[in-house]
């Protein structure tokens, strides 16, 4: 009986995730045209692009290969297992166990393999283009993720988030550390997410473009699922910093459902609080040049190698 | 199993003596160089038989000639690589007369000058008076001075008489030690013949004047170092060894430089047996040394193939110096093991290298490419002789090399450190070009090879079988010849 | 052992080296080999009486050879052989004579000193002996590097040759055989210098060791 | 039993190889051989995993009276011993399956086969070995008859330069082992692994052995400053060949590393642990940085060995600290990172280079550059190569993950080591671990879309066709490794524990008994992976969202040219190439490690000739170290040279001065 129910909380999980990530898309769109003065599209219109693509017929290039065709499917299953993992409002769930941090930084990454491969299959200058950059800006996101994680690791003295969670809410008191390991995370999430200052999500312009170029060639349901991918992406970072900086009204596995609801209640706040500050920062700065885009991510690095390093010296800073 | 002489049908000793100096009168009175090439080789093999029998028989030492551990392995391994060049120049001289370069009448000449080199060789390890070993390392030096000019072209007189000056201002501080160590012996063993009995004088160095005997190494080490070929009195050998005909050659690395090492082995053990006199091994390992280092880095710029092995000889007789310099049982053996290794592979590569001159008509190392695919066996096998030399494994002197090379390190690390840096350089420049030779698109000169693999291919047998089982029989004669050494 | 007898050995001997000092000294073919038969003598005298202080009579042998062969038919020979090849009139030496000289003395004294040190128990007469042959060894030898002409070369080893006639004589008892040796080795080497230097003459009309240089191996 | 049966199979090998010199001439000579190597390899591959799995209790040993003559050849198999078997025979057994199709097209086979099997006998028998004789004679042996194999296309003098250069570098390597195990045999000579455990050794020569493992097992693995041949001399063999040094030598290398410090050396040093992890890491990212720059598909390969080699030499460095501190159970955990990486990478790199070995077949390019398309006439061949890449990048459901994330584990459990050069170097290796794996997905995105996504950028691209089929049974057997190596990692660590208490004495806790299969290293509360788990539910989701589109929407589908913003069809030179999409990571790393330039010659106007891009990398440890040596002796052969053309009086000064200086050495001498 229990296990029926800790399967469905997980269910749970996943379907919220899925359900969440167009609508936080939708509503940072809301925010940021709010911010420049214009209307902007209704919150819920990323749905309806999902479904008016769904129901589109998908035009593939010749000599697209089979890969081009799995690529949509795995890049999004990859994502959305990501997304599943992470205790959005109840810690210690049924699956959470089978993949710490490490797996899930990983899991992003095998995401990003297959889009950059699928960038590369049409053969169009676009699709190189895009593929080059992005595993430019990925060979330095990923170590900074992975310092990020030894940070979090080694003062939470696990790598399982749920672990991790549970020690944050228990000892509270601010460290150098953590506040270092905090500052790079926005930046890789920034970066992975393709937002402002290092690729513009809204543009079309080929010299800037990063994300949108790879996916130049996909149509209808392909893109649905890509851009649904994209979403949880950004889904994925926003529950990453809030379980692990701002793990308040996190529920136990197990509670009462009136736990559960405060859980969701809490994440859905944090969510609209992400989102609302990620925009804000997004309409504060302008696109830098891609060039530029390694030092930034360089800072990332330092920053978590520099948190690690403090925390191998002694484990109280 | 102590079988006495009398129950041979011949004396060994006296056969290994007799059938080389008869044959040479005999062979230089035949006409034609059919006959007289196959007398050779029966002359050579009989010999070795002879020599065979020396392992079973030990005749007392008498008077004028010894025999011993220490000696029969130079004996059988001289006989035994005799034995297989004659067989190798009865074919390889035919090619030479068709081609021109050597007339009938040198033919006769060189027969007998090959079996008096076989009697003096014999002779010198043979003989117990340090005087008739003197006599008889002359007569084997002189006799290749004239087999080296024996094509009478520029280079080979031209190296010929480099030999001659050179063999001779050895010879003559060879003599002048052997002088003075009769005059250390003298007071102590009395005047006359048996003060020149090397048995006697071992017996005896105990109380010889320990000053006169370090001045007698000298002369001797410098005099009989010269014929080894080590490092500031080598000059003779490279011009000797390219120029003379390639059996010549053989003869040469294979045997000569052994008896003349073998002349310095004895007098060190005199010398180790006088304990106030200076240690013979310091002055050895610093020749050997010298000479690996610099025969190493002279192998860079060799454009003559036989040149270039001849240089190669020259290190590994630096090595075998430097090993016999190090004393101790282990190097003793590896000293021991690495010559013997080394003769069998060095006469094997020039067999094959008689072969390539031939086939490519040049000794230019830079004309003679592709052998592997030109002529698939004799490539083969040069390569495999090469790979031998450098002391790779599964031949015979990668065990030498293991055992020298170890021992050195825990007793004189800086010293072994200098060894594996000359055979490394050593390495690099055999394998450069081995793969220039033996390797890529071949070169012109694609006739067949008519001189006979079998010498060749024997040999590279024996030293494959020495690196990967080595008979206990062997091991132990072995043994006890070191600890002889001292 | 009578002074008188020591006297006459230490003077003979004694008087070789000086004579080898002129070897050294001579810069004319013809000179050099004059000089050459003179040593030659002198060597056959040491060894006579040599043979009559120790009354062994093959001594007496060794000095006939020495004087016959020695002193008399190769200098003759080598006199022949260099007029017909016309280079009696060459001057030739290396790195001038006062240098020479110098080197030589310095190599008497240490001669001296090597051998008086380590035969310090033998009988003085032998003593005196060896050192005086090994400092003539040493200055044929001396002289063989500072010479540039095949011949000078040979007459150079010829004196090592009598340094060592000479140190075997003064060996009281050292048995016939060496002295056999030394002979025979001293007609061979000059049966081979002779066939040798036809040969050389023959092929390229010059003796000058120089000349026979550029067809050392591996010039191309 | 077991080392007899070892002894035989290499026995076979050895007669195959001599058969091997006959049987080249036949037709069917080449499959006769392969087929032979692999029914050998496998049988000792059954052997090997017999005793590696339930062999248990002291290890076995032989002694034949060959070889050292008073010593006689020890041979002996413990776990770690039966461990490296596996690994070497399981390469032996799919090379040979692989080559049975490809090795047709080799058109020297007379230079191939024979060496082939002997460089498989040789292979097996430096890790049965247990005296230094033994091992030194097979490990010179395994550099001669790869160096022959390496030779094999020796009409091109590049590869002779690098068979060259390769086989001085393993008798570099060698002559450095023979003075480590003559320090360890001391002046008496005891070279049997049994007598160097016992014999005790001065305070300084365990560091000197150490160095000199380093020096000897270093250069053959390719660590940084000695790896310069491996990217020469890898490329330069046959396909199955590389696959064999990359896959298969390289880890018979590290076994040796092994063997030397953690088993004859005892108790290790702090210092070791810090020398070799530095090592380690430089030796990662330098290998990965150098794949980078490569347009050519099996010098990537080959670069990328290094890397891997770096990752296994990070988790032996760690082990080798966890040891100076007694910890041993961190050190279990890091030695069983390095090992289950020895295997996961000697299976997928095999993988990768029997596919660049197809590719070569059927299209004569090894250049990315004149590749591109070949998912569309090798689909098999492509799938099977992305397999390889996805799991060599370190990504989850495959197996090169679950070492990588073991070494994470390892390094996470670091703060602990007391020493501060420790404390620096270990989250500073685990930087550079976590950027070679980034920079390694990146080149491998590179190599598999340069080289089979995109449209054909040559002819021969273009007519490609399939390889037969015993080359696609060997890849697909070693894809399918790859996938139950990531999906059930608890198996293969409890496998490991045996040959890891060998080495370390202790193991990590057993996987087998945790629930759903998955692995926790150290503590519940602390890490645990369920490869199984992730892989189930990642195609279950992808099925679920094809299912639910394809029911719920429509799965229409219609071909058109690629949109490409409008531009109308251009030639295929357009896209991108391997060095334009290794631009962007050269302009961040390039200039400080290779002094890259960049030349770029703009026609004059109105001159129709096409602009030229130029890159020039200089490989800086080439130019810092190979170099200079080279170019020494060459000096000193040159100053040297002169006293081979001197006159015959200048050496006779030489015998004069010499015994002037001996006079007067013996005359002051007292």
């Amino acid at each position: 009986m229990a296990v029926i129910l800790d399967l469905a909380v997980q269910g749970a999980q996943m379907l919220l995730v899925l359900a969440l990530a167009p609508l936080l898309l939708g509503f940072t769109r809301k925010v940021k045209a709010r911010l420049l003065n214009r209307q902007g599209p209704p919150v819920v219109q990323p749905y309806r692009d999902l479904k008016r693509l769904v129901r589109k017929e998908a035009v593939l290039a010749e000599n697209a290969s089979w890969l081009f065709r799995c690529a949509p499917y795995l890049i999004f299953a990859a994502t959305w297992v990501a997304a599943a993992l992470i205790p959005t409002f109840a810690t210690g769930l049924y699956f959470s166990w089978s993949a710490d941090l490490i797996a899930i930084a990983a899991l992003l990454g095998l995401a990003r393999f297959f889009l950059a491969l699928a960038g590369l299959d049409v053969g169009t200058s676009f699709g190189g283009l895009g593929s080059s950059r992005e595993m430019l800006f990925a060979s330095l996101a990923e170590p900074a993720m992975i310092m990020i994680v030894f940070t979090v690791a080694l003062v939470a003295g696990s790598t399982q988030l749920s672990d991790i969670a549970g020690f944050m809410l228990s000892h509270t008191g601010l460290r150098v550390s953590l506040g270092l390991a905090l500052v790079a995370l926005i930046i890789v999430a920034i970066a992975e997410n393709a937002r402002i200052p290092v690729d513009n999500p809204a543009t079309h312009l080929e010299l800037t473009m990063v994300h949108e170029a790879m996916v130049l060639e996909y149509s209808s349901r392909h893109l649905a699922l890509i851009e649904l991918a994209a979403a949880l992406k950004l889904l994925v970072y926003m529950s990453l910093i809030a379980c692990i900086f701002a793990p308040w009204g996190l529920a136990e596995s197990g509670g009462a459902p009136t736990a559960y609801a405060i859980g969701a209640a809490a994440f859905l706040g944090k969510l609209l609080a992400g989102g609302f500050l990620l925009v804000v920062f997004e309409t504060s700065i302008a696109k830098m040049r891609v060039f530029r885009v390694p030092e930034f991510l360089g800072a990332a690095l330092m920053l978590g190698l520099l948190a690690t390093l403090l925390l191998f010296v002694s484990r109280s800073f | 199993m102590s079988i006495t002489t009398a129950d041979l049908p011949f004396d060994p000793v006296t056969a290994i003596l007799v059938i080389p100096a008869a044959s040479a009168l005999v062979l230089a009175v035949l006409p034609g160089y059919r006959l007289t090439a196959r007398l050779n080789v029966l002359a050579t093999g009989l010999t070795f038989l002879g020599a065979l029998a020396l392992l079973v028989v030990r005749p007392a030492p008498g008077e004028y000639l010894l025999v011993d551990d220490l000696n029969t392995v130079f004996v059988v391994l001289g006989t035994f690589v005799g034995f297989t060049t004659a067989v190798f120049s009865a074919s390889y001289i035919a090619h030479e007369v068709d081609i021109g370069k050597l007339t009938l009448g040198n033919l006769r000449f060189y027969h007998a000058m090959y079996q008096v080199l076989m009697f003096a060789m014999n002779l010198a390890l043979l003989a117990n008076n340090i005087g008739l070993m003197w006599v008889a390392i002359e007569l084997a030096t002189l006799t290749t001075i004239m087999m080296v000019g024996i094509y009478r072209t520029h280079e080979a007189l031209e190296a010929a008489w480099k030999y001659f000056i050179l063999g001779s201002v050895g010879i003559a501080m060879a003599l002048f030690g052997t002088i003075l160590v009769y005059m250390a012996a003298q007071p102590v063993i009395g005047e006359g013949q048996d003060a020149m009995v090397w048995t006697a004088l071992v017996a005896h160095a105990h109380d010889f004047n320990p000053d006169l005997l370090n001045v007698a190494f000298i002369f001797l080490m410098l005099g009989y170092g010269t014929k080894v070929g080590l490092a500031p009195l080598h000059a003779w050998l490279p011009d000797a060894h390219a120029e003379g005909p390639t059996p010549i050659s053989a003869i040469l690395s294979g045997l000569l430089l052994n008896v003349a090492l073998y002349a310095v082995l004895r007098f060190k053990i005199l010398l180790a047996a006088n304990p106030n006199a200076i240690a013979p091994g310091p002055l050895m390992v610093t020749l050997g040394l010298i000479s690996l280092i610099f025969a190493s880095f002279m192998l860079y710029r060799r454009r003559d193939i036989k040149r270039f092995f001849a240089y190669s000889s020259i290190e590994h007789m630096g090595i075998i110096t430097f090993a016999f310099g190090m004393g101790g049982p282990l190097a003793n053996f590896a000293g021991l093991l690495h010559m013997t290794m080394h003769s069998l592979t060095k006469s094997a590569i020039f067999f094959a290298v008689g072969h390539v001159a031939q086939v490519k008509r040049t000794q230019r190392l830079a004309d003679i490419s592709g052998l592997t695919e030109s002529h698939p066996l004799l490539g083969w096998g040069l390569v495999l002789g090469v790979v031998a030399i450098a002391g790779l494994p599964p031949l015979g002197i990668f065990m030498s090399e293991f055992l020298l090379v170890s021992s050195t390190f825990a007793r004189a690390p800086l010293l072994a450190v200098a060894v594996v840096l000359g055979l490394l350089v050593a390495l690099g420049a055999l394998l450069l070009r081995v793969s220039q030779i033996a390797f890529g698109s071949p070169s012109a000169g694609t006739d067949r090879v008519k001189a006979s693999y079998v010498p060749m291919f024997a040999h590279m047998a024996l030293v494959l079988a020495a690196g990967i089982f080595l008979p206990p029989l062997l091991v132990e004669w072995f043994q006890n010849v070191a600890r002889l050494l001292g | 052992m009578q002074p008188f007898a020591f006297e006459v050995a230490h003077l003979l001997a004694g008087l070789m080296v000086l004579v080898s000092f002129m070897l050294l000294y001579q810069d004319r073919m013809l000179g050099l080999i004059r000089v050459f038969a003179l040593h030659a003598f002198v060597l056959s005298l040491s060894v006579g009486w040599q043979a009559h202080i120790q009354d062994a009579p093959h001594l007496y042998i060794t000095a006939a050879i020495a004087l016959v062969l020695k002193a008399i038919i190769i200098p003759v020979a080598l006199n022949g052989m260099v007029v017909r090849l016309g280079i009696h009139r060459t001057i030739e030496t290396v790195g001038g004579i006062g240098p020479t000289m110098l080197l030589g003395m310095g190599l008497v004294a240490l001669s001296m000193v090597v051998m008086l040190h380590a035969t310090a128990g033998a009988t003085p007469l032998a003593r005196e002996d060896l050192a005086f042959a090994l400092s003539v060894v040493l200055l044929g030898l001396l002289m063989m590097v500072t010479r540039r002409n095949a011949v000078s070369q040979v007459v150079g080893f010829m004196s090592i040759e009598n340094g060592l006639i000479l140190a075997a004589a003064g060996a009281k008892g050292m048995p016939f055989v060496v002295e056999i040796s030394v002979a025979f080795s001293v007609l061979v080497a000059f049966i081979v210098i002779g066939v040798f230097l036809f040969r050389i003459r023959e092929r390229f009309d010059a003796v000058d060791i120089e000349a026979m240089q550029e067809f050392r191996g591996e010039r191309q | 039993m077991a080392v007899a049966a070892e002894l035989w199979g290499v026995a076979g090998l050895l007669a195959i190889a001599v058969g091997a010199i006959a049987a080249q001439r036949l037709s069917v000579g080449s499959r006769l051989v392969y087929l032979s190597c692999l029914l050998v390899s496998v049988a000792i591959l059954v052997v090997a995993c017999d005793t590696f799995l339930f062999g248990v209790g002291a290890p076995k040993r032989l002694v034949l009276p060959i070889g050292l003559p008073w010593i006689g050849a020890h041979f002996a198999i413990d776990s770690l011993a039966a461990f490296f078997l596996v690994v070497v025979n399981l390469g032996g057994a799919t090379t040979s399956l692989f080559a049975l199709g490809f090795g047709q097209h080799e058109e020297a086979p007379g230079r191939v086969l024979p060496f082939y099997a002997a460089f498989l006998a040789s292979m097996n028998l430096v890790v049965i070995a247990a005296d230094a004789f033994t091992f030194l004679f097979s490990w010179e042996l395994m550099s001669l008859t790869s160096w022959a194999l390496v030779m094999a296309h020796h009409h091109d003098p590049d590869n002779r330069a690098a068979g060259y250069v390769y086989i001085l570098m393993a008798s570099f390597g060698t002559l450095a082992l023979l003075l480590a195990f003559g320090l360890l045999a001391g002046p008496a000579g005891a070279y049997a692994f049994t007598d160097m455990r016992e014999a005790a050794h001065a305070d300084w020569l365990p560091g000197l052995v150490l160095v000199l493992a380093l020096l000897g097992a270093g250069s053959k693995a390719g660590v940084v400053p000695l790896h310069a041949w491996l990217p020469l001399a890898h490329p330069a063999a046959p396909s199955h060949v590389s696959a064999l040094l990359s896959g298969v030598m390289t880890k018979v290398a590290v076994y040796g590393f092994v063997r030397i410090v953690f088993d004859l050396l005892g108790v290790p040093q702090w210092w070791w642990g810090m020398l070799v992890l530095v090592l380690g890491g430089i030796t990662a990212v330098l290998g990965v940085l150098y794949a980078l720059m490569q347009h050519d598909l099996k010098r990537l390969l080959a670069y990328h060995t290094v890397e891997n080699i770096g990752i296994i030499f990070i988790g032996l460095g760690l082990a080798l600290a966890f040891q100076a501190n007694a910890m041993s159970w961190a050190a279990a955990l890091a030695l069983t990172a390095a090992l289950f990486h020895v295997l996961n990478h000697s299976i997928f790199k095999s993988l990768l280079f029997f596919g660049s070995g197809a590719v070569l077949n059927t299209t004569g390019e090894r250049d990315m550059e004149h590749l591109g398309g070949l998912i569309h006439r090798m689909p098999q061949t492509a799938f099977v190569f992305l397999v390889g890449c996805v799991a060599i990048s370190a990504l989850p459901p495959l197996n090169g993950f679950v070492s990588e994330w073991l070494t994470f584990q390892a390094i996470l459990l670091s703060p602990d080591l007391p020493q501060w050069g420790l404390k620096f170097a270990v989250p500073a290796v685990g930087a550079l671990l976590a950027l070679s794996a980034a920079l390694a997905a990146t080149c491998f995105v590179k190599a598999f879309g340069v080289s089979f996504l995109g449209r054909p950028r040559s002819l021969a691209a273009e007519r490609a066709h399939e390889t037969d089929r015993w080359s696609l049974t060997a890849m697909f057997a070693l894809a399918a490794l790859c996938l139950i190596a990531g999906i059930l990692p608890g198996l293969f660590i409890d496998a490991l524990a045996p040959a890891v208490t060998v080495v370390v004495g202790a193991h990590m806790p057993v996987q087998g008994s945790l629930p759903w299969l998955s692995i926790v290293p150290i503590a519940e509360s602390r890490s645990s992976y369920n490869g199984l788990l992730v892989f189930a539910f990642i195609a279950g989701s992808a099925s679920l969202a094809a299912y639910v589109i394809h029911k719920v929407a429509t799965g229409a589908l219609r071909r058109a040219p690629p949109w490409d913003c409008g531009y109308p069809d251009l030639s295929p030179a357009t896209q991108y190439t391997a060095s334009s999409f290794a631009q962007p990571i050269r302009r961040v790393f390039g200039d400080v490690v290779f002094r890259a330039r960049e030349t770029v010659t703009m026609p004059l106007p109105g001159d129709p000739t096409p602009a030229r891009l130029q890159v020039t990398l200089r490989d800086l440890v080439w130019d810092v170290l190979y170099v200079p040596i080279g170019s020494g002796v060459g000096f000193a052969a040159d100053k040297l040279n002169y006293l081979q053309f001197l006159t015959v009086r200048r050496y006779l000064s030489f015998v004069f001065v010499a015994l002037v200086a001996l006079l007067l050495v013996v005359a002051i001498w007292p």
